[in-house]
């Protein structure tokens, strides 16, 4: 493979890379920090795309809406987190509980943006600063890319100060390894957990409006990103934020090469690499916390 | 008397804490022996290492002169070597009886019995009503597990683990959270068992009364170290124990 | 279950004597349409085509003063479309089964109004099986089928397309993929056109990012990439593409869902000019009367310009209104079949001196295909760009063609 | 009066499913109840990991997948005539897989078990998918033949369904009563303990997800007769899903609950869709509502009438050593 090739497919590869990351890691926070396994992410994804849409047919700003998608995924979050999954915290089968009733936001989430927004494909235009492309030697790499990579950068870098330098972020890891332990420290670990899961949704939001421009916005759209962030959280490791990116990489990686050599095999390329991952480390690559019997 | 269990320089890290420093014990057949120790001396994690909970860092388990290290908990369970636990551990939405009942299905290799009646199995139902009338629990042998009283509760403990027809008993904090006349109870218990079944007994305890009014040897953990060993008197008189452990409690 | 089951049969009964007495008969007819996610679009897009035609036949008129009515329902999964059909048989009894977006839950369809012997008129889904080798006589088609589009597609590689020899291929990794490029590579090879094979590329349906794909099929620099996505996957493809400067480096062909009007509204300003797409239905041509009418009658209806989805939903319904006139009734199924093998339908989409009909051997309708380049034209926004330079291809060129129809047999058995 | 109660649930199972045929419905709700009773299967055979074992997979559609596609294949390959014996080879082809994936997965406790079971049947899924030469791709295979005595009308293929399911549905509820069946709901309860009962959890959890994945491809078989026809969505997520559904709405913590929740939400899906193409807001509604309120599903609610309710013995602790 000559340089330009393998120069443009790694790109390529980052860029998957970081927007499966951005997803994944709201998953993996929620996962590690809150014990939920939040299988309507998607969802969320979803609703900072319509947000995101809404607040550009008022303002027709791109960034604006970028805000707008974010933070009003976030609450929605916050909302579903305070109201109804804190109800099953605990439970006996808190498991299966945790799976139906995400579930259930799935389908209600998705129906009701249909019901707002209408089942139509919906347009949100890249920014015109993003709109172009520069060369490096003859690989073409296109703004939006570099800035989708950027991003996704920048939000490991931030959440890498946020968990190692700071306080707060010290009871965040703290609680994703003990929440009674948290409780007794005197901690308001209810509080902790709902801001968190309110954190973890907006970056699926965030997530969500970076890739319209790039993608079809319509309902149904966050369930088709699920399978492939919970692929991702499963290789990295469930619950660690750093195995959210490693399982990225891996994952956008993987994809990028294979279809050069494989291209037949593309579909089911990314299980692959998951059930060889979990024959070897059934934990993940990077996990915390102790997944298995003693 | 011959010995039945044999530990030796066993050892345990956690992180940087060293909960088993290189202990050394024999346990001698049909002996009643208590392990004391103040809190954080390591006398649970030492019951875990020696039943198989968790692995050691080094050393050796001997019992009945076979090296059991790192063997899995239910086998070494099959071979006699039964615990109950210091926060009793039972199936709570189950009967009394049925607590009992399934240790004996255990006990007999019927638990595999697929597709005839639970309750079919004549041996099984003999014995477990047999232990229900050793531990004084036949009166309450349709009450849900969870309805017990505390202290029965922990009778039910030892009773399921009586019931696997262990040849030695290991005990963590028979009377832990129970009102003064129920430890009366477990203490009668305790020797009523040890007397009939002609069993090993080692147990945890901070009960003094207890440890002092039953047990024929005491072995002290301070600091996951063994400190002394012997009779009664012994102990009771031992300055290293005294000064550790005893000295703030037995005036 | 049991009382819902009598109470039902009383109130089919009593709806029965009630329409009896009074002589005006309704025609029921029950439609399956996907109307959640991705594909939902079509399914809302046919409803409202629905309403219009049959509107529009009532006005006109029955034999016996019959209404049509219809029923629809979200048809979610083959198992739960199956369930319903039947319902709509055993229960509701309609007299055809109707729609349907997907193919997959067409083929399982075909196989409940093949054992009820009740006719079943497929509006949306596409693959060429349902009138070929899984063809059965109470199924019809009231749109093209991919083998009629890409046949046209490979006539207009050899006759407007010049100097090319890559080729490449990408498109979505299931059934509807898979057989557009085995229909082009026929159509091709029947045409006598030589060409090389560069690539295939078979992302997953819905896949969200094709960036990987972009740049690798940027480095196999084929001549033509033929693409065979649908709907979002087709706006996803295009919007990520376009950066790469992919369009302006090789021709970008796509000419059986392509053209499809909610693609070109979704990507707005994003579609590039000059690559050539077509689809079962434009908005923008034939430029005669009937079409003009039927696309501004829908706008008005829905507040949005149709999907070709509308179009295959309202020939569908005008089809059926043609056969029972011409049997005068519409309980006679055998002769319902026997009417509409070979019975002419006019179409928005019929350029004048053209009208579509269907072929009596495989009950597919027979259409003219369109195949043109993107140019700008903002008349029916939000679209951008719309097709223009339109080439048409005779109806009859495109089906049938028992030669492919032996080839798909063998291929994919009966 | 105890073996009356004991058998009550299933005089009420015959006259019900069996009232049906002498009722005589009509076509759709008799397919419609052959589709309940299928589902019924599926669902108690799933009940056994979950609501017995206390193990939540979230990929049994896997095992339900492979039992539709092993007898559907072999009959479309070679005729009808042996179709029961199809359904079988299905249950035998699961009960293979679910060793392997049993054995790797069970390594695992907790929410990663059930990720793991979700990855495995996606994975199925996905090869499904992709092997359209072999499995049709996501068009599935369509006119599956039937052996002649089972085609015509339905409530031939609906008696067919209900004998072959009440056959596996008294096998299961024997093991469920056997002494296998109280170790599994020891486990559930307390593994830690059946440990130190000298009993291996995981080679029981293993056996049990066995039996699970084996009684759940026969309803898969039953189910590529029924319609005649299979899909790849029939190893999707959803269908996976749906199982943790019926056993949640039915009660998991009863045997006979999880028949009725496939009822109800076999009943659910066809009213709401029928009324409404909002069903998935519809359903989404309902089981939020069954999440919050009725965490023990139907059966599992304490009625103020009939079982002797245990609340009230809780209240005052009963130390029944004093006496002797």
């Amino acid at each position: 493979m000559d340089l330009t090739t393998f120069v443009s497919q790694f790109i390529s590869g980052l860029s998957v890379a970081m927007l499966l990351f951005l997803i994944a890691s709201g998953l993996t926070l929620i996962f590690g920090v809150v014990n939920v396994l939040n299988f309507a992410h998607g969802s969320f994804y979803l609703l900072g795309t319509y947000f995101a849409y809404q607040s550009m047919q008022f303002f027709d700003n791109f960034w604006l809406g970028l805000i707008v998608g974010t933070v009003c995924a976030g609450v929605v979050g916050m909302i579903v987190e305070f109201f109804f999954l804190k109800r099953i915290y605990g439970r006996a089968e808190e498991g299966a509980f945790q799976l139906l009733m995400t579930y259930a936001f799935i389908l209600i989430l998705d129906d009701m943006v249909k019901f707002i927004w209408g089942p139509e494909y919906k347009t949100i235009p890249k920014p015109e600063l993003l709109a172009g492309s520069f060369n490096i030697g003859s690989v073409v790499v296109p703004l939006y890319t570099l800035f989708i990579i950027v991003v996704g950068f920048v939000v490991v870098l931030l959440a890498w100060y946020f968990l190692m330098r700071t306080d707060k972020g010290k009871m965040v890891r703290a609680s994703s390894l003990d929440r009674e332990m948290l409780g007794l420290l005197g901690t308001n670990v209810p509080m902790i957990m709902t801001l968190v899961f309110g954190v973890a949704t907006a970056m699926g939001g965030l997530a969500g409006v970076m890739a319209a421009p790039l993608r079809t916005v319509t309902p149904g759209a966050g369930v088709e990103v699920i399978i492939d962030s919970l692929i991702v959280v499963v290789i990295g490791g469930f619950g660690n934020f750093w195995g959210a990116l490693l399982g990225a990489l891996i994952i956008g990686e993987v994809l990028s090469f294979g279809i050069l050599w494989m291209p037949e095999m593309a579909t089911v390329l990314t299980f692959i690499v998951m059930i060889v991952v979990l024959v070897i480390k059934p934990e993940g690559l990077l996990s915390p916390k102790a997944t298995g019997r003693k | 008397m011959p010995a039945i269990l044999e530990i030796k320089d066993l050892d345990k890290h956690f992180g940087g804490i060293h909960v088993t420093n290189h202990v050394n014990i024999t346990v001698e057949r049909g002996e009643m022996s208590a392990i004391i120790g103040p809190n954080g001396a390591g006398k649970t994690t030492f019951f875990n290492l020696i039943t198989g909970s968790i692995p050691s860092d080094n050393g050796r388990v001997v019992y009945e002169n076979e090296d059991i290290t790192g063997t899995r908990p239910e086998k070494i369970v099959k071979m006699g070597m039964v615990r109950a636990f210091q926060v009793s551990s039972l199936f709570l939405e189950e009967t009394v009886y049925d607590n009992v009942y399934l240790a004996a299905l255990s006990n007999f290799g019927k638990n595999i019995g697929m597709f005839a009646d639970r309750l079919s199995y004549r041996d099984a139902r003999e014995h477990t009503e047999m232990i229900l009338v050793r531990t004084g629990m036949l009166g309450c042998r349709d009450l849900k597990a969870s309805e017990l009283s505390h202290g029965d509760q922990k009778i039910l403990d030892i009773a399921i683990a009586l019931t696997l027809n262990p040849k030695i008993l290991l005990l963590d904090e028979p009377t832990a959270g129970m009102a003064p006349d129920e430890r009366v109870k477990m203490m009668a218990l305790l020797e009523d068992l040890h007397q009939y079944f002609q069993l090993t007994t080692v147990f945890i305890e901070h009960d003094m009364d207890m440890v002092f009014g039953i047990a024929q040897k005491i072995r002290v953990l301070v600091q996951g170290e063994l400190i002394a060993e012997g009779t009664p008197d012994h102990i009771r008189n031992h300055e290293a124990v005294i000064e550790a452990y005893l000295g703030k409690e037995v005036v | 279950m049991k009382r819902r089951g009598l109470f039902l049969i009383v109130v089919v009964m009593l709806f029965c004597s009630f329409t009896v007495a009074y002589g005006a008969e309704t025609i029921k007819i029950g439609a399956l349409y996907t109307m959640t996610g991705r594909g939902g679009q079509y399914g809302k897009d046919s409803e409202v085509a629905i309403k219009m035609a049959v509107d529009e036949v009532n006005a006109k008129g029955l034999p016996g003063g019959a209404k049509l009515e219809v029923i629809i329902t979200d048809d979610k999964n083959p198992q739960y479309a199956v369930s319903v059909a039947k319902r709509y048989i055993s229960d509701e009894k309609v007299k055809f089964l109707f729609g349907i977006i997907s193919s997959a839950i067409g083929l399982a369809v075909t196989e409940v109004s093949k054992e009820q012997k009740v006719i079943f008129i497929g509006t949306d889904h596409a693959a060429t099986d349902l009138t070929a080798n899984k063809f059965q006589k109470y199924y019809f088609r009231s749109a093209n089928n991919t083998f009629q589009s890409m046949m046209a597609g490979a006539m207009y590689l050899k006759d407007e397309v010049k100097g090319w020899k890559k080729i490449a291929y990408i498109g979505p990794d299931y059934a509807y993929g898979r057989d557009q490029w085995m229909e082009l590579k026929w159509g091709l090879d029947k045409l006598g056109v030589k060409y090389q094979v560069v690539g295939e590329y078979w992302p997953k349906l819905y896949e969200p990012d094709y960036t990987s794909y972009i740049t690798a099929i940027m480095k196999a620099a084929p001549d033509i990439l033929v693409s065979g996505f649908w709907g979002g996957d087709t706006v996803s493809f295009i919007k990520q593409a376009k950066p790469y400067k992919l369009f302006e480096k090789m021709k970008y062909f796509h000419v059986d869902a392509g053209g499809n009007y909610e693609a070109l509204a979704a990507l707005g300003g994003d579609m590039p000019a000059g690559i050539i797409l077509s689809a079962r239905h434009h908005n923008n041509w034939p430029d005669t009367q009937a079409n003009k009418a039927y696309v501004q009658k829908f706008y008005k209806a829905a507040g949005r310009y149709p999907s070709y989805a509308a179009e295959g939903a309202y020939v569908g319904i005008h089809m059926i209104a043609e056969a029972i006139r011409k049997v005068g009734n519409a309980n006679d199924t055998e002769a319902l079949v026997k009417a509409m093998e070979g019975m002419k339908v006019q179409c928005p989409e019929d350029p004048s001196g053209f009208t579509s009909y269907i072929d009596p051997k495989t009950h597919q309708i027979v259409q003219v295909q369109a195949i043109g380049v993107t140019v700008k034209n903002a008349k029916f926004p939000p679209a951008k760009y719309m097709l223009g330079n339109l080439k048409v291809y005779p109806a009859d060129k495109l089906w049938p063609s028992f030669e492919y129809i032996d080839y798909l047999t063998k291929q994919k058995g009966k | 009066m105890k073996s009356l109660r004991q058998y009550l649930p299933w005089i009420l199972y015959f006259v019900f499913f069996l009232g049906v045929l002498a009722v005589n419905p009509g076509a759709h709700y008799t397919h419609l109840l052959a589709r309940v009773i299928i589902f019924g299967l599926y669902a108690v055979a799933f009940n056994l990991l979950f609501g017995r074992t206390g193990l939540v997979s979230f990929g049994h559609a896997l095992f339900y997948g492979i039992g539709a596609y092993i007898t559907g294949m072999l009959a479309k390959a070679s005729g009808p005539d042996l179709f029961l014996l199809y359904i079988l080879l299905g249950g035998i082809g699961a009960a293979i897989v679910s060793v392997f994936i049993g054995l790797l997965s069970l390594r695992l406790t907790g929410m990663f078990f059930t990720m793991l079971t979700l990855a495995f049947a996606q994975l199925a899924w996905g090869i499904t998918f992709k092997l359209y030469n072999f499995t049709g791709g996501d068009d599935g295979i369509q006119a599956i033949p039937k052996p002649a005595y089972l085609t015509g009308p339905v409530w031939k293929y609906y008696f067919f369904s209900f004998v072959v399911v009440t056959i596996c549905v008294f096998v299961i509820w024997r093991i469920s009563r056997s002494s296998f069946g109280m170790v599994l709901k020891g486990i559930r309860q307390n593994p830690g303990r059946i440990t130190f009962m000298g009993l291996n959890v995981y080679k029981n959890q293993l056996v049990a997800y066995i039996i699970s994945a084996f009684f759940t491809a026969i309803a898969g078989g039953l189910y590529a007769g029924l319609d005649g026809s299979i899909h790849p969505d029939m190893l999707h997520w959803p269908t996976s899903g749906n199982a943790i559904l019926m056993c949640t709405i039915g009660g998991m913590n009863t045997f006979f609950g999880p028949v009725i929740g496939a009822a109800i939400l076999t009943g659910l899906e066809e009213i709401v869709g029928k009324y409404t193409e909002y069903w998935s807001f519809s359903i989404g509604v309902v089981v939020l509502v069954v999440v919050l309120l009725f965490p023990r599903g139907l059966l599992g609610i304490k009625w103020p009438w009939g079982r002797k309710s245990t609340t009230e013995e809780k209240e005052t602790e009963v130390a029944c050593n004093t006496g002797d």
